[in-house]
């Protein structure tokens, strides 16, 4: 079911304010069905991307996406909306870099401006050590065609004056792996775009629809769920759902939703903080990384300094963010950017991460035949939105797992075939 | 709006007789002693101080407090102050924000005449193509972003911290609160009593009533006499886990703004109440203002904020507005009752003034608008606790729910009442405060090892026996029948909320993402409220239904420099450090340690050492003390290797592997004596192997006898390296047989070296030369240093340091943990597989090693450039040929001024790991070198005759 | 050879000192210590007479700090503290008790004065209140971000603390709390011990 | 700040403490299979729920053992249990 989407353009928005028109709404709300071809759970920006590429690249439509509560309540509206390819190992930067691609040409794509600020991003070593694996990374991501060099003070200075490239700090700037491609993204428009999009092919969004069993059969475990079973619905606080495929896409509920279909995943939930300024006049034009300070500075056009940093120690699903982390933050920030001590902390607040041992996803088939999972972002989900969107719905679609993302199969932690990520990922942004 | 200075009011906290001279927009102003920026200027006929963000409208006062919006302003480096709270001091350049090119005339407000096409999330849906002009379009857009400007030469100056343990904390000092902490005191607690203003009494401060001022003066004298802490200018910002409570204090004597971090036994919440805006047709025109702030200008700096006035009143504090008005000469013209069901719909006029306010289809010429449409709850604190907040449509506006039970709410946040009404509440939740926190305190003690023992049982819990407050009815007054301003400091319309609803963002956080309300300045403390109404109203249900959004810490925003505060961060040095600092050295940050990493020349420090001898301090070296008899069964466990036949006297290197098997810690470990052991670890690994240690024995092995004491600072640690080491050490050391013979190499002794006893020596060395490490007691450890230096004068002796060691570790082929190995890098893959005991009983890691003894791995190998003139960089990849495929890479790269070759570790596929592989290296610059594979990972004197001599 | 030379602390910068005053910081840092570890309950611990969290005053003035469960610093003059620890591994075949000079790897600063709590509360995150920290606690605690073992011992009333820690970290501790004592008058006391 | 019932030092900021993760049982090496040691080093069962869980009381008493909490609410089971296993090793 189609529909002709009401199109985003200067021109439109000139015309309709003229005459004074409203914008129709920018997905259905519409009865939820008892039977689906697939059930996206997780209405975040990858169960989204799921679902729009389901639909647009192999012409399934049938499909619902449910989430307990608003379509990017969870991590998608609360990361700090940085986009990057130069990651550490071959596997991670091709995927990475397609993803990057993805984000490129996404405002034309989905009709919406996402507010794609290919604004350059640097990560700063400290250290010898931390100096090597930007160098690492850098070689690894030339060999792959992506943008990255190790820059020095001097060349940092330029690109971020803010920053203190002296040698007097406790922790100097040494050099830094600078990554023209990366920037930041509009990311509540990354969930509109796909949502609207997807809505115009014929996907259904349900919010406030949870999700409180997995129904499977043929299983190794109770209730046919577990290895050798298969999916055939899910049950809902809206009733149940019949459906052959399940893709969990959730970011912090990743493993409760797992374990309902009988599959254990190699996961822990850590909040993971962010914090955000007053505005000021902007000063800060590029993305600032620190690996050893745990901490990543951007600042939005509207002038606010957005700040993150790395996963809370203690594992839990409580996100009430702590006094400690922005007395960590704001020492680390000034001691990189000592000039803005003046700076007012204006919001603070924190979201779910699903860390893997290896800092990369699990994503793909399952031991349930029917239940996929697109999960264990940790920290970098945003980033990979498109990509594990197109290459969960190619695997829906094909039956098989696309090479790009065969590296990150549940499989591996039952061989110890690890990825490599661990190395650069103190920080990961 | 005509603002000036009264005269004397008997409630007003400025001193007349001092004049104090500031600048506001490059031109000369004066107030006095306790006026706020804002008031100094309304009192010198001011009355627009800012721009609005998106139609850079001309703004007036609204609140005049910490809250308002149009009232954020730049006092010399520092952005965003709240005229509306800061204090005026001398010589102060205040200017306005965000205008362009000046207050008067700012051309961005020729945004105004589009704001039609400038709806709610415009941008959205424009600049999508071409996707590569949206940079500019960004820029152009930067420069419409509000706010101050930062001097980024600013220093960060001195803020520190303080941690309290109070009993009770009560958060808001008007009558509620101050009769909470009296109370509480009064029941023997510690009471800590924060007050967001500059001083305590809340609405009693610009009370003009003479019960008010009564009240004020009789709970000042109270305090006064009490043992609270009062702290002014002072704000709980949040309220964490456990009553863990920031408080930024504004006003400290040494401190720019203190943090104070408080574990609070029990939360007293009593902010009051936040008066709210009504929207409507130009409300956010200059002229149009809050009942609080009418009674805050009168009272508190003696301001008559206009000539003729129109009040808009639905409750009792603006009745008081308007009879304060009257009393110090402003013509009421005219007051509409919202009680009686009566709005106000508009108020007009030219863009910076207010001429007329339009109700009822009456016109009536005014020059100030007093608004008194009803309060916002600020109910954050509770938020934080994890309370949601009900809303109550009877008296329009929202209650606690069901806190914590250690936290408590009082005051208007509970609910009506008289004064007496208020302080009763407050005294009876202070008395209840102090009883909870006696049960806290007692279980604390209790369980805590070094506290005072406690006697008696624990108090129970104190029921919550207060008699509630009332709930005053007032008329639910958000939106007129015209539309308005929203949130003023984001210029959002109630408009903008409704056609975002309609559009399909109708839940509040949509709605708020989408239109950014409640995202500025207030974070929803004037704005929330009037949000949800109008998405309550755009989709037909009530404010309950629609509820409300979470509040946010912090309550109040905070410099960062008060969150950093004096960033702490600790250096260790050894005991040597002041020689070398006497000597030339150039240091090198490892972790805390500050080390040597030369003294001007590491090349002519390694061939010192290969041809003389060197000393290197390696105190940070981690060392482990370790007693007991079952030693040999701990490092059994631990180390790959065998441990159970060391002999007293002998070291033995050995690696540590993880339970995934990846390389963890390698070093070595001496039997001192029978049951006496010394471990030493990598110096970056010294406190995680510690833990590692004591997690395997209590939680493993909580029957082994072994007692380990970190040592690490307790020994100053020298390795004397070269041919000549010998010679120099026996010029110093008694005690000990230093012939090849009697101390071999990896043996240990203990010995007394320059007079100092019980220094451990050890035949070891990362150097590939005859050495010896001598672990002195620490006290002495520059004397030892310094004797060394000296007997060995003749000798060639010098220092060396962290780079001299890593070039000659590297000639010699020892990988490092962590730069040669990654978090991948199992055991097999160093090389040291002999060294992995597969038929051991147990050892960490042991089922991975077992199986990855089958795999192909990734390896460690010795690496020559071909050209020996080039040195590959750390980093630099091994590739397939002329393809970008990826076979290795180099982990560590020198030139050696031993071999004066370039010389290399890498780690390569197993496929390459045969000596004499021709390898491809890619270095950094792209060129493509060719490179050989060695058959072992020594560069020089693979044998270790040296070593051995 | 020379004698045996003296003691090298890790305090190493100059500062003026004085022998008095409101709050005093003093380096003790050359002063016997020793750690004993034993079982918690049991003839060692019953001699030294401190469990966790407590502490004890012996024989020529010699201090015994129950310092985590089952371990024990023992500080004091040389012989005092050789008198303390003389024998303890042989009362009790049964239990596993070692002892081990402690002097050289510890950094001691004892610091006094009424407000000596108010200093304390810059750095340190524990409750420095007479019923949770009473004169003879004992606790381990970060202290500006270095761990530490501290005991408070007062003088003559006055409240003084005992501070531990690495010795490698001492000159950038003492530092530390001479910055936190600024406010309060701080000065710096002559060095004791030894 | 969390405050964690440390069985030793008394209720301590979580700052103090390291956080060891799920408690979980070391299969016996000797036996155990390559799924269930890698269950053992990966798999956890990270529920919404009750844990028992690891600490380390690192600026106190250098004390490894073992809580039960519960990982919606952050609440402590307390009084705290005795330690016996560890956790988070891989």
């Amino acid at each position: 079911m189609r529909r002709r989407p009401a199109k985003y353009s200067a021109a439109a928005l000139a015309w309709r304010g003229l005459r004074g028109d409203s914008w129709p709404r920018v997905w259905r709300d519409t009865e939820l069905k008892r039977s689906y071809d697939a059930v996206v759970v997780g209405g975040g920006v990858h169960g989204l991307a799921t679902a729009y590429y389901l639909a647009r690249n192999h012409g399934i439509t049938d499909v619902a996406v449910v989430d307990k509560a608003y379509l990017g309540s969870g991590a998608s509206g609360r990361n700090t909306a940085i986009v990057r390819a130069n990651y550490l190992t071959p596997e991670g930067v091709a995927f990475y870099d397609r993803s990057l691609q993805l984000y490129n040409s996404m405002a034309t794509d989905l009709n919406i401006n996402v507010m794609f600020s290919e604004r350059g991003h640097l990560t700063l070593a400290h250290s010898d050590a931390a100096l090597r694996t930007m160098n690492w990374r850098a070689e690894v991501n030339k060999l792959q065609g992506v943008n990255s060099s190790v820059i020095d003070p001097d060349e940092i200075k330029k690109i971020a004056p803010a920053l203190d490239t002296s040698d007097h700090p406790r922790h100097p700037i040494l050099g830094a792996l600078y990554h023209p491609p990366g920037g930041i993204v509009r990311h509540d428009a990354v969930v509109w775009g796909y949502a609207r999009a997807a809505d115009h092919m014929g996907v259904e969004m349900h919010q406030k629809t949870e999700v409180l069993d997995i129904l499977c059969t043929g299983g190794d475990g109770p209730d046919g769920k577990g290895a050798g079973g298969r999916v055939t619905g899910v049950r809902t606080n809206r009733g149940d759902i019949s459906t052959p495929v399940v893709v969990n896409c959730t970011a912090g509920w990743a493993g409760l939703i797992s374990a309902m279909a009988g599959v254990r995943l190699p996961i822990t939930t850590h909040p993971l903080q962010a914090a955000v300024t007053e505005p000021v006049k902007v000063f800060l034009n590029t993305v600032v990384v620190s690996g050893s300070l745990h901490v990543y500075i951007s600042q939005t056009d509207r002038g606010e300094l957005v700040f993150g940093a790395a996963v809370d120690p203690v594992a839990t699903y409580s996100i009430r963010g702590s006094l400690e982390f922005t007395e960590e933050l704001a020492g680390h920030v000034l001691e990189l950017m000592p000039g803005i001590s003046r700076m007012r902390l204006l919001r603070q607040w924190s979201g779910l991460c699903d860390m893997t041992p290896d800092y990369s996803p699990v994503m793909g088939f399952t031991p349930v035949d029917g239940f996929l999972v697109d999960v264990g972002w940790g920290t970098y989900g945003f980033k990979a939105a498109p990509v594990s969107g197109e290459q969960i719905a190619a695997a829906v679609a094909t039956g098989k797992t696309p090479e790009l993302i065969a590296p990150f199969a549940l499989s591996r932690f039952d061989t110890g075939d690890l990825v490599g990520e661990k190395g650069a990922a103190a920080v990961g942004h | 709006m005509t603002m000036s200075r009264l005269g004397s009011q008997p409630t007003e906290v400025i001193d007349r007789s001092t004049t104090l001279r500031f600048r506001w927009n490059g031109k000369r102003f004066r107030g006095f002693e306790g006026d706020t920026i804002a008031s100094a200027l309304a009192a010198a006929g001011e009355h627009v101080f800012s721009r609005s963000m998106k139609y850079h409208r001309p703004r007036g006062m609204l609140t005049a407090d910490f809250w308002d919006p149009n009232l954020l302003v730049q006092v010399g480096d520092d952005p965003n102050v709240r005229a509306g709270h800061r204090l005026l001091e001398s010589g102060m350049d205040v200017h306005p924000q965000n205008v362009w090119p000046s207050l008067r005339h700012d051309i961005k407000a020729a945004n105004g005449l589009v704001a039609r096409f400038l709806t709610a999330g415009f941008y959205y849906k424009t600049f999508m193509r071409p996707q590569k002009l949206w940079p500019t379009y960004e820029r152009v857009l930067a420069t419409f972003a509000p706010g101050g400007k930062v001097d980024l030469d600013t220093p960060h100056r001195y803020h520190d911290k303080r941690y309290v343990h109070p009993d009770v904390v009560v958060a808001g000092a008007g009558p509620a609160g101050i009769e909470a902490a009296l109370a509480a005191a009064a029941a023997g607690a510690r009471v800590i009593l924060v007050e967001h203003e500059h001083a305590v009494g809340g609405h009693l401060r610009y009370s003009s009533a003479e019960s008010a001022r009564t009240a004020l003066s009789e709970l000042r004298a109270a305090l006064d006499a009490s043992d609270v802490e009062v702290l002014t200018d002072s704000t709980v910002t949040g309220r964490y886990e456990d009553n863990w409570l920031g408080i930024v204090q504004r006003n400290h004597p040494i401190a720019v703004e203190r943090l104070i971090k408080a574990r609070a036994k029990v939360l007293v919440v009593a902010p009051g109440l936040i008066e709210r805006p009504f929207v409507f047709a130009g409300n956010d025109r200059p002229g149009v203002i809050t009942s609080g702030a009418v009674r805050r200008l009168i009272n508190l700096w003696g301001v008559k904020p206009g000539e003729r006035a129109v009040v808009f009143s639905a409750n009792s504090e603006g009745d008081a507005a308007a009879a304060d008005l009257d009393r110090v000469g402003v013509e009421v013209a005219a007051v509409i009752d919202g009680r009686e069901g009566r709005r106000v719909s508009a108020a007009q006029g030219p863009p910076k003034a207010l001429e007329a306010v339009v109700a009822g289809g009456t016109r009536t010429d005014a020059d100030l608008l007093v608004v008194a449409a009803g309060w916002t709850a600020p109910t954050s604190l509770l938020n934080m606790a994890g309370d949601r907040p009900v809303y109550d449509p009877d008296a329009a506006r929202f209650f606690p729910s069901d806190p914590p039970s250690n936290v408590l709410a009082t005051g208007g946040l509970a609910g009506d009442g008289s004064l007496d009404e208020l302080r009763a509440h407050g005294a009876a939740t202070g008395r209840l405060a102090a009883q909870r926190a006696s049960a806290v305190a007692h279980r604390l003690q209790a369980r805590t090892a070094r506290a005072l023992e406690v006697t008696g049982d624990e108090p129970d819990w104190a029921a919550d026996e207060r008699t509630p407050l009332g709930r005053s009815p007032h008329p639910e007054l958000y939106r007129s029948d015209t539309h308005g301003m929203i949130d003023l400091s984001e210029d959002v319309g109630s408009k903008d909320l409704v056609a975002a609803a309609r559009e399909g963002y109708d839940s509040v956080e949509l709605a708020k993402r989408y239109t950014t309300a409640t995202m500025g300045s207030a974070q929803g403390k004037l704005e929330t409220v009037n949000t949800v109404a109008a998405i309550a109203e755009a989709r037909g249900e009530t404010i309950a239904q629609v509820g409300t959004t979470v509040w946010r810490p912090p309550y109040a925003p905070l410099t960062l420099g008060a969150l950093a505060g004096r960033v702490f961060e600790p250096v260790r040095v050894s005991s040597i450090h002041p020689w070398h600092e006497a000597n030339g050295v150039h240091t090198i940050l490892a972790g805390q340690w500050i080390r040597p990493d030369h003294y001007g020349d590491p090349a002519a420090e390694v061939r010192n050492v290969r041809t003389n001898v060197g000393l290197i301090d390696v105190t940070p070296l981690g060392k482990l003390d370790l007693r007991g008899p079952d030693i040999p069964n701990l490092l059994n466990l631990l180390y790959t290797n065998k441990w159970s036949k060391l002999p007293v006297g002998k070291v033995r290197y050995g690696m540590m592997c993880a339970e995934d098997g990846v390389v963890l810690d390698d070093g070595v470990t001496g039997r001192l004596g029978e049951d006496h052991y010394l471990m030493t670890t990598t110096s970056s690994g010294a406190a995680s192997v510690w833990e590692w240690v004591e997690n395997w024995l209590q939680t493993e092995r909580p029957d082994w006898r072994v007692h380990v004491t970190p040592v690490t600072t307790a020994y100053t640690s020298i390795n004397v390296a070269g041919p000549k080491s010998r010679e120099l050490v026996s010029r110093v050391t008694t005690g000990v047989d230093l012939s090849p013979e009697a101390f071999a190499y990896m043996e240990v002794r203990t010995a007394t070296v320059a007079g100092v006893a019980g220094c451990f020596m050890w035949r070891i060395g990362f150097t590939c030369e005859l050495s010896f490490e001598i672990h002195v007691p620490a006290g002495h450890g520059l004397h030892v240093w310094e004797a060394l230096m000296e007997a060995g004068a003749d000798l060639g002796v010098g220092p060396f340091g962290l780079e001299g060691q890593r070039i000659m570790r590297l000639e010699k082929g020892h990988f490092i943990v962590g730069q040669d190995t990654d978090g991948l890098t199992l055991g097999p893959s160093t090389g040291l597989s002999p060294l992995i005991k597969l038929d051991k009983d147990d050892f960490a890691g042991m089922p991975e090693l077992a199986w990855a003894a089958d795999r192909q791995l990734p390896m460690i190998v010795a690496i020559q450039p071909d050209d020996p003139g080039v040195v590959p960089e750390e980093a630099a990849q091994i590739v397939r040929g002329d393809t970008n495929e990826i076979l290795g890479r180099i982990t560590s790269s020198r030139m050696s001024p031993t071999l004066g070759r370039s010389i290399c570790l890498g780690q390569v596929e197993p496929e390459l790991a045969a000596g004499g592989t021709k390898l491809t290296v890619l270095l950094t610059s792209g060129q493509r070198i060719s490179a050989t594979v060695i058959d072992h990972h020594a560069h020089f004197d693979p044998d270790g005759e040296r070593l051995r001599g | 050879m020379a004698d045996r030379p003296v003691f090298e602390s890790p305090v190493v910068r100059g500062y003026e000192t004085a022998d008095s005053g409101d709050l005093v910081l003093a380096d003790a840092s050359a002063t016997t210590k020793w750690l004993v570890c034993a079982s918690a309950s049991g003839a060692v611990a019953d001699r030294l007479g401190a469990p966790f969290g407590s502490s004890s005053t012996g024989a020529g003035g010699v201090i015994v700090l129950g310092s985590r469960p089952g371990e024990w610093i023992v500080l004091g003059t040389a012989d005092a503290v050789d008198g303390a620890v003389d024998g303890l591994d042989a009362m009790d075949p049964s239990d596993h008790v070692s002892a081990l000079d402690w002097t050289h790897g510890r950094a001691l600063f004892r610091v006094t004065g009424p407000e000596a709590p108010r200093m304390l509360e810059k750095v340190c995150s524990l409750d420095w209140s007479d019923p949770m920290t009473p004169d003879g606690a004992v606790a381990s605690a970060s202290v500006a971000k270095v761990t530490c073992d501290i005991a408070r011992n007062d003088v003559d009333g006055t409240p003084s603390y005992l501070v531990f820690c690495d010795r490698s970290f001492g000159q950038y501790l003492f530092d530390a709390l001479i910055d936190a004592g600024d406010e309060f008058g701080l000065v710096v006391g002559p060095a004791t011990g030894q | 700040m969390l405050l964690v019932p440390c069985p030793n030092c008394g209720p301590r900021n979580s700052a103090d403490l390291r956080y060891g993760g799920e408690s979980h049982a070391r299969p016996d090496p000797a036996t155990a299979s390559p799924l269930q040691w890698r269950g053992y080093l990966y798999l956890r069962d990270n529920p919404a729920d009750w844990l028992r869980e690891t600490w380390y009381c690192r600026s106190g008493c250098r004390r490894w053992f073992t809580l039960e909490r519960n990982t919606a609410t952050n609440e402590f089971r307390d009084p705290p249990l005795p330690g016996d296993k560890r956790g988070g090793k891989a």
